[in-house]
């Protein structure tokens, strides 16, 4: 192809968030028929940088340039009409409409006054047969009944459709198993050819190097670096993302106090999410949980948390047996889970940062029906010194905080129950990184406290740096843990997520 | 956008703004208050005071109730007029045997239709507003069709009376002496709840201040109102940090059920007749004055002192139209174009500020 | 699309079996000597001493009073339209009585609202009717307009002998009355006083002389007080006749003969207590002792919540008069709170139009142009016992 | 019919999105067998005819809740239609020459009447739904204002009086029947003009890309704003269109009767509340994304069936209301039952299903093995 000629050029974009600064002056170009990766810790600017691509933001400042002249991108629409696709990493469908309707949504072929649903249907079949669904799929159904993966493959389809000259995935292949990773990158290497550029989210290092061409790597906002992708490998492209040895946090040692068991769970089950799920935590241990999406990871954490009905099994903590009622009952002995969507399930934003604390220890700071706050003043402090939540205000809202800060608030809402277990799902989701290393450092030093964590997150050198040992889920199953004695790193931990190769001696 | 501290947002774009936004209905109590004493001069005596307090004690009473409602982040409670009309007829129905037993009753059956209301919504997460409004037509028919569409007068026993109504065919059945009961010193007694006056100041303002304060200290210093307002806020997150949210729905619902049904009884004691009619309207009244007194619809925010504040304005506003000699219903576009504005200017307001919307 | 047609078609046919079932209408006709035998039965019956729960006689018909010629102002003219409605009306062609006898003939009475005033007037229809051996259907479209256009296309439909409609709108009952018209069905205006032109299609109209009766209450105020004083007005439902005949009737009337009769305001509170209370209290405060009177259209809810306020302010100088007669205002009337209402008997109000679609029946000339004035009093503490019980 | 599993579930769920005409159907059937005469073409003309009203009231109203809103306040626009068609005609009839001018000065005035009426239901629904859309207010908090404004207006405007126009031309031809024929004399300007405006409306709605759009809004704003809809505008439309129909409504029964009161719907099962319990009953889903103003027709017909059929059996105003309390509830509690249900098993995973099943028999098995253990020492005791 040659060397070809710029798609677009975005020069020194930034976008500011109350609390953040997302995007801090970045400058950066993509070649037209080039995968161009993005990549970057968890809230490095990446999906912000996109969003702002996709026109999702009226108030960004800097320059760009879309096929040597300069765009505004205020709305979607004007995005699109640039030339810009985006395939979100959530998916934004409506669920109680049909696929086409999905598929074609704000471009509808019209006869006349009329929708022409002939050629709605023509169009969508033609469209679904670039992502080879034709055969699979009615264009009438509605979204609902779609699996998650086909959804994935239409969201794409539909953006397709506008025949983008720039195309953006943001992290697609989170909810593919590996074969229909690969069907993905046949699709993306079709549209390559035609001379779209792409720009592929992803922090899946192995994929990156499977499909991009080029690479650029952003940290606290900033643009690192961008470079050819042969001329960096592995550990070049960790580095520039992390800027700091990830060893940091590394716990070289597990715990000798590591033997008595805290938590027993055996066999247990919720029909549909996860089955038969057997193992040991001891007490001042951290046990990762390894899996991918759809594993039942996160299920686990709701049932052992009395957040979901638990519908057979076992459960033994600290010698009790326990029949799992809901989660004031698990809260009271001493069983925390941190959910992962901290928007909807963790805080709620619109209450003070006391509040949101106490809100779990609402009964026990109470005596005879009335609420002590002032009991919970000296919990506040200590967990204000502990996690050093910035600022120092207890009664700022919860919304007006950056997302690290609020997510220490989540984990101070959850330590402030003073747990024997405490899950953790994915702690450190869209957190700056000085924030990530003091939420692994508590976590750390909790642990060393005797605290038992269950570590839920799809964060590998997370995951990696912290657990005592990973136990790997599949389909629903735990299938086995790895311990430090097997010695894990990232490579195996998620080979074994994957199911690749049959590494484990345990069979279900 | 050259702003590139990395720092929590300012809370304050504007004292003033915020200022308004805090105190808002008071500071138009305050606005209007200037404008009262323009018009009149006798409109700071303390009679006018009173007087003002007094016509919304029972809008007051309602308000407080359906508060909790709003602030567990329901839409309203549409039930509240029939809640009102049924407890007040099964007040007048038990106050036979007592004008305590009366009012007792009517408590209780004001907490079974909160409980049902609240049930269904805390727990199947039912839109509030269609459950309720269908509640309000079903205790409607029940009403109607028990009592044949008669009205019920306290000091009145005939062999009529003791065939219809919901609990009195049974009582008279069970007590067949129940005609010999001197009615008209115990309806007395009933219809002199809305005419008593200790230390000069009627009986249902002493109640609308004493539920006024019991909400208050329900809302913001009990456990169940702490729990109310995280529930509120965010259902999901209240699900979330161990706290039972369905009864906690189902709880603001009784709340609001039993205020309706305490304010039913003194309506009934001011119309010396049980009926159907009496309490309509009231619902969207009472929401109109939660939301002017600052509670969002989206819950968790608000607190029952501006529900009183809401509440007060619009007697202020009702109080200066009539002593301007304005009518009653150019009185009402006013009033609802007063509040449309206040609604919307506060919503800017909240935006400004960062937050979510009203 | 092919589910819905075929559940439309389902519709279709289910539609079809059921008016197939329900197309079976009886055979009507008597014969000539039936009809007479049918007449002289009915003449024989007599429900003149047939009394109300009130103990008061349920057929006394009030005189009528004189229509005094047209005003020229159209302002007057519009009022006095109101107010003689019908009573110098050119009709159209009545239709004649089939003069075979009210028995067995097919009633079918419309009301306003679900009420207990409209449950007592129920009660006095149906005495009625059973006294004359009716057939008698009462419907009720409670205060919905539209509802009771409905009620009106059925009674057609049902091919009632006679509509007895209780309008809920004065000008909105011309097309009522004259679809009812052309049907040719008869029709008597009961409770309320159709328009004018309502009345070209109407037999007859028998309701309370609102106007009457509040100008006999407000002569008997003015006399109590001394032709002087400061009036407030609580009205009903703006519009409505009874707005006209119990406020501005009486403002007309003292603006004519009693000018030291200022009034003050006028105000709409509904009838609803709290809100009246409100709106004396704020009289009080803004006329102080000027105000002396206060004229309210509703004896219940409204007649409470000007009490109390009064008995608040310690305002028992205040002279209070009220539409009537329901168990609470006469209680009031009794406790001296209220100083007089009129008297205006529900029963009567359900009796009288049966009575006179009787004589229709019965082949009575009504006249062409009959009104029939429900009784009128003034109830004052003096006489309030002779009423009791209440009829609501 | 049903070749698979998958055409049953298919079919379950075309009956259930379709169970408003169901509900007809066991309506009719109930109501003619309870009450002898009520598919008499004299009993249906009249039922139809009432539902007119509410089914025009009810398009703005399912097009406002499509895109996921609430219009309180077409109780109100009602009224505003209605006098103000009558009012403006009174005014510009006169100024057209009153009736010495004839016909030509009554063609105008109501032609100008007709669109000052129309413009000021608009109008007013152009005002909720800025509110809404820009300014961001909450509908429900937004139409309770308007509401109350309105029902202000109202009185204010026609000083309290009924308004009726001062000639009597337009109403012989919109109510006259254009055949004499049983059933078919339900078909006059009124009823053919509310049925065309169902159509056309249905049509935007189901036909056009515009009505697409707006399912994509009521289904997911996030989405259909990723789409390049433009949201907001839509958003004011609806409300638009709303105060639209409200106000022909309006208009329509006005001229039927000649007359236009300020408190209609002030008593009894007023407008709103209907319209609100057929839109719910029709289908519409409360929180947007579905609904069909041809399905919310068919409930207002619906319930004005069940109203007539229960006077038609001698019961009162009484059961209607518990009747329309129960059906509403009914729907209501259904719907968050499927929800419900469905919010228990989000996430399953398909693929675990089969081995689920294999599990609870396992489970259900070990337990009864336990019960089956005691059974026997159960029955040595007895």
């Amino acid at each position: 192809m040659g060397e070809s000629a710029i798609a677009l050029q975005m020069n020194e974009v930034s976008k500011q968030f109350p609390g953040t600064l997302a995007v801090n002056k970045v400058s950066f170009e993509v070649k037209a028929g080039e995968v161009h990766a993005l990549m970057g810790e968890n809230g490095a600017g990446k999906s912000t940088l996109m969003k702002i691509l996709a026109g999702s933001f009226a108030d960004y400042s800097g320059e760009i340039i879309i096929g040597g002249k300069p765009v505004q991108l205020h709305t979607p629409h004007m995005a699109k009409e640039e030339g810009v696709g985006m395939v979100y990493q959530e998916l934004s469908i409506a669920y109680n409409r049909s696929v086409e309707e999905n598929m074609f949504a704000g471009k509808i072929p019209t006869k006349g006054l009329f929708v022409d649903q002939a050629a709605l249907r023509k169009q969508s079949l033609e469209s679904l047969a670039k992502v080879k669904l034709e055969d699979k799929i009615d264009p009438g159904t509605e979204m609902k009944n779609i699996s998650q993966h086909e959804s994935q493959l239409i969201e794409m389809a539909k953006v397709m459709n506008d025949n983008p000259k720039i195309l953006v995935m943001d992290e697609p292949t989170s909810a593919l198993s590996s074969e229909e990773v690969q069907m993905l990158f046949e699709i993306i290497r079709e549209i390559k050819k035609e001379g779209v550029a792409i720009v592929y989210i992803s922090h899946h290092l192995p994929e990156i190097f499977e499909i991009a061409d080029r690479v650029t790597v952003l940290r606290d906002g900033k643009k690192i670096d961008t470079c050819d992708i042969k001329d960096v490998d592995n550990e070049t492209l960790v580095e520039m993302m992390i800027g700091e040895k990830i060893d940091d946090f590394v716990r070289d040692c597990p715990g000798a106090d590591c033997n008595d068991v805290i938590l027993k769970v055996e066999n247990l089950t919720h029909y549909g999410f996860v089955h038969d799920v057997s193992f040991e935590l001891y007490s001042g241990e951290i046990l990762g949980v390894v899996g991918l999406a759809g594993s039942g990871r996160t299920e686990l954490g709701r049932c052992l948390s009395g957040a979901d009905r638990v519908d057979y099994g076992r459960l033994v903590l600290d010698d009790e047996e326990i029949t799992v009622k809901g989660m004031s009952q698990m809260l009271d002995k001493g069983v925390a889970y941190l959910s992962e969507n901290r928007k909807t399930e963790g805080l709620a934003l619109r209450l003070s940062n006391r509040n949101n604390i106490l809100s779990t220890i609402i009964g026990r700071l109470s005596q005879f029906f009335f609420f002590r706050p002032k009991k919970g003043d000296p919990i506040l402090k200590e967990l204000y010194e502990k996690l050093t939540i910035y600022p120092h205000d207890p009664e700022i809202t919860t919304s007006n905080l950056s997302g690290g800060n609020q997510q220490k608030i989540l984990l101070a809402k959850w330590l402030s129950t003073k747990p024997k277990v405490l899950i953790l799902d994915e702690p450190t989701r869209g957190v700056d990184v000085g924030a990530k290393k003091l939420i692994h450092e508590t976590i750390v030093k909790l642990a060393e406290e005797g605290l038992s964590v269950i570590l839920l997150s799809s964060d590998l050198p997370e995951l990696v740096a912290l657990s005592d040992r990973v136990a790997v889920m599949r389909q629903g199953h735990l299938i086995g843990d790895l311990t430090k004695e097997d010695g894990f790193d990232e490579n195996k931990v998620l080979l074994a997520a994957n199911g690749e190769r049959g590494v484990f001696s345990v069979e279900y | 956008m050259s702003n590139t501290k990395q720092d929590i947002r300012k809370t304050s774009h504007n004292s003033f703004t915020l200022i308004v936004n805090k105190f808002g209905v008071f500071f138009m109590i305050l606005v209007l208050s200037v404008v009262g004493v323009l018009v009149s001069p006798s409109f700071l005596s303390s009679t006018n005071l009173l007087n003002i307090l007094n016509a919304v004690s029972y809008l007051g009473i309602v308000a407080a109730g359906i508060a909790f409602v709003i602030f567990c982040g329901q839409y309203g409670d549409l039930s509240a007029p029939m809640t009102m009309a049924t407890t007040g007829v099964i007040c007048v129905e038990f106050m036979r045997y007592g004008l305590w037993y009366g009012i007792i009753a009517a408590v209780i059956a004001g907490a079974v239709i909160g409980m049902i209301n609240g049930f269904v919504i805390g727990k199947l997460r039912v839109n509030a507003i269609i459950w309720t409004l269908a509640m309000n037509f079903i205790l409607e028919g029940l009403v109607r069709w028990s009592y044949k569409g008669t009205q019920i007068y306290p000091d009145m026993a005939t062999e009529k009376t003791y065939t219809t109504g919901f609990f009195l065919p049974i009582m008279a059945k069970l007590d067949p002496n129940i005609m010999d009961i001197d009615l008209v010193s115990r309806a007395a007694a009933f219809n002199g709840l809305a005419t008593t006056y200790p230390l000069g100041v009627p009986l249902v303002l002493y109640v609308m201040f004493g539920v006024m304060i019991t909400g208050y200290i329900i809302m913001s210093k009990t456990t169940f109102g702490n729990q109310l307002k995280v529930v509120g806020s965010s259902y999901e997150v209240g699900k979330m940090s161990g706290i039972n949210a369905t009864r906690t729905v189902m709880m603001a619902f009784m709340m609001s059920s039993i205020f309706a049904s305490i304010a039913g009884v003194f309506m009934t004691s001011l119309n010396q007749v049980g009926a159907f009619y009496i309490g309509q309207g009231y619902d969207f009244q009472a929401v109109t004055a939660i939301i002017l007194g600052g509670m969002s619809l989206s819950g968790g925010r608000g607190s029952m002192i501006g529900v009183f504040g809401g509440v007060f304005t619009l007697g202020l506003i009702s109080n200066i139209l009539t002593l301007l000699g304005i009518g009653t219903f150019t009185q009402k576009m006013i009033t609802g174009a007063i509040f449309i504005t206040v609604v919307a200017v506060n919503a800017k307001s909240l935006r400004k500020l960062g937050r979510d919307y009203a | 699309m092919k589910k819905i047609f075929s559940l439309l078609l389902m519709v279709v046919l289910v539609a079809g079996s059921a008016f197939a079932a329900g197309q079976q209408e009886e055979a009507a006709g008597k014969s000539e000597a039936e009809a007479q035998a049918n007449l002289k039965a009915s003449l024989a019956i007599d429900i003149s001493d047939v009394r109300g729960s009130d103990g008061q006689l349920l057929l006394m018909y009030g005189e009528t009073r004189p229509v005094p010629p047209k005003p020229s102002d159209a302002a007057a003219l519009d009022m006095w339209k109101l107010e003689y409605a019908g009573r110098q009306t050119k009709k159209v062609d009545m239709i004649p009585s089939p003069a075979d006898g009210i028995i067995g003939k097919k009633i079918i009475m419309i009301m306003q609202s679900e009420h207990p005033y409209w449950t007592a007037v129920a009660n006095g229809s149906r005495i009625a009717c059973e006294a004359y051996q009716a057939e008698f259907e009462m419907w009720n479209p409670n205060g919905d307009l539209n509802q009771q256009n409905q009620y009106i296309d059925r009674a057609i439909a049902e091919k009632a002998d006679i509509v007895l409609l209780a309008s809920l709108d004065a000008k909105a009952s011309v097309q009522q009355f004259k679809k009812l018209y052309d049907a040719g069905i008869p029709a008597i205006a009961y409770n309320m006083i159709p328009s004018d032109d309502a009345m070209r299609y109407v037999l007859a109209i028998t309701a309370p002389d609102d106007f009457g009766q509040f100008k006999m209450l407000a002569e008997y105020m003015a006399s109590d007080v001394g032709g002087s004083g400061g009036v407030g007005y609580i009205t009903h439902i703006p519009g409505g006749s009874p707005y006209f005949a119990r406020t501005t009737n009486v403002v007309e009337y003292y603006k004519e003969n009693y000018p030291g009769m200022k009034t003050l305001d006028i105000q709409s509170p509904g009838f609803e207590a709290p809100k009246t209370k409100q709106v004396v209290a704020d009289w009080i405060t803004r006329f102080g002792d000027d105000l002396t009177c206060i004229v309210l259209a509703d004896d219940s809810a409204q007649a409470l919540g000007a009490t109390q306020a009064l008995e608040e302010a310690g305002r028992s100088d205040v002279y209070v008069i009220a539409a009537g007669n329901s168990k609470v205002g006469m209680d009031l009337v009794k406790a001296g709170k209220i100083n007089a209402i009129t008297f205006q008997s529900a029963e009567a109000d359900g009796a009288v139009p049966i009575k006179v679609a009787a004589d229709y029946f019965n082949g009575v000339d009504l006249g062409s142009n009959a009104a029939f004035y429900l009784p009128q009093a003034v109830i004052t503490p003096e006489n309030v016992d002779n009423y009791m019980p209440a009829q609501w | 019919m049903l070749k698979n599993e998958l055409d049953k579930d298919k079919l379950l769920g075309t009956l259930n999105h379709n169970r408003i005409y169901v509900f007809l159907v066991i309506v009719i059937i109930l109501m003619s067998i309870g009450a002898p005469g009520f598919m008499r073409s004299s009993n249906v003309i009249p039922l139809m005819k009432t539902s007119l009203l509410p089914i025009l009231v009810g398009i703005g109203f399912t097009f406002v809740m499509i895109g996921g809103n609430f219009d309180l306040s077409v109780g109100a626009m009602i009224n505003v239609g209605a006098l103000m068609v009558m009012g403006e005609f009174n005014r510009f009839y006169a100024i057209f020459g009153g009736e010495p001018a004839g016909a030509a000065a009554v063609f105008g005035a109501w032609t100008v009447a007709f669109l000052i009426a129309l413009a000021a239901g608009s109008f007013f629904g152009l005002i909720n739904g800025l509110l809404v859309a820009k300014g961001k207010v909450h509908s429900f908090i937004v139409t309770i204002g308007m509401l109350t404004t309105l029902s202000g207006f109202v009185y204010t405007y026609s000083k309290g009086n009924t308004i009726s126009a001062n000639s009597y031309a337009l109403v012989d031809i919109i109510e006259k029947p254009l055949l004499k024929l049983p059933y078919i004399e339900f078909f006059t300007m009124r009823s053919l003009i509310t049925i065309a405006v169902l159509v056309i409306f249905e049509i935007l709605l189901v036909k056009t890309s515009w009505g697409r759009g707006l399912f994509m809004v009521g289904s997911n704003k996030e989405a259909a704003w990723q789409a390049g809809i433009d949201m907001e505008r839509k958003i004011i439309w609806t409300f638009v269109i709303s105060g639209f129909t409200a106000a022909l409504g309006g208009i329509l029964f006005a001229t039927s009767m000649n007359a236009a009161v300020p408190n209609y719907g002030e008593r009894g099962i007023n407008p709103l509340m209907l319209v609100l319990a057929s839109t719910i009953i029709g289908g519409t889903v409360m929180t947007g994304g579905r609904g069909s103003v041809v399905k919310t027709a068919v409930a207002v017909i619906t319930i004005q069936a069940i109203f007539n059929g229960l006077i038609g059996m001698g019961l009162g105003f009484d059961s209607q209301v518990l009747s329309a309390g129960v059906l509403l509830g009914a729907v209501v509690l259904y719907e968050a039952y499927v929800l419900y249900k469905e919010s228990l098993r989000k996430g399953e995973r398909p693929a675990l299903l089969p081995e689920a099943e294999k599990l609870k028999v396992n489970h259900r098995g070990s337990k009864s093995k336990v019960s089956g253990e005691q059974s026997p020492e159960a029955a040595q005791g007895a």
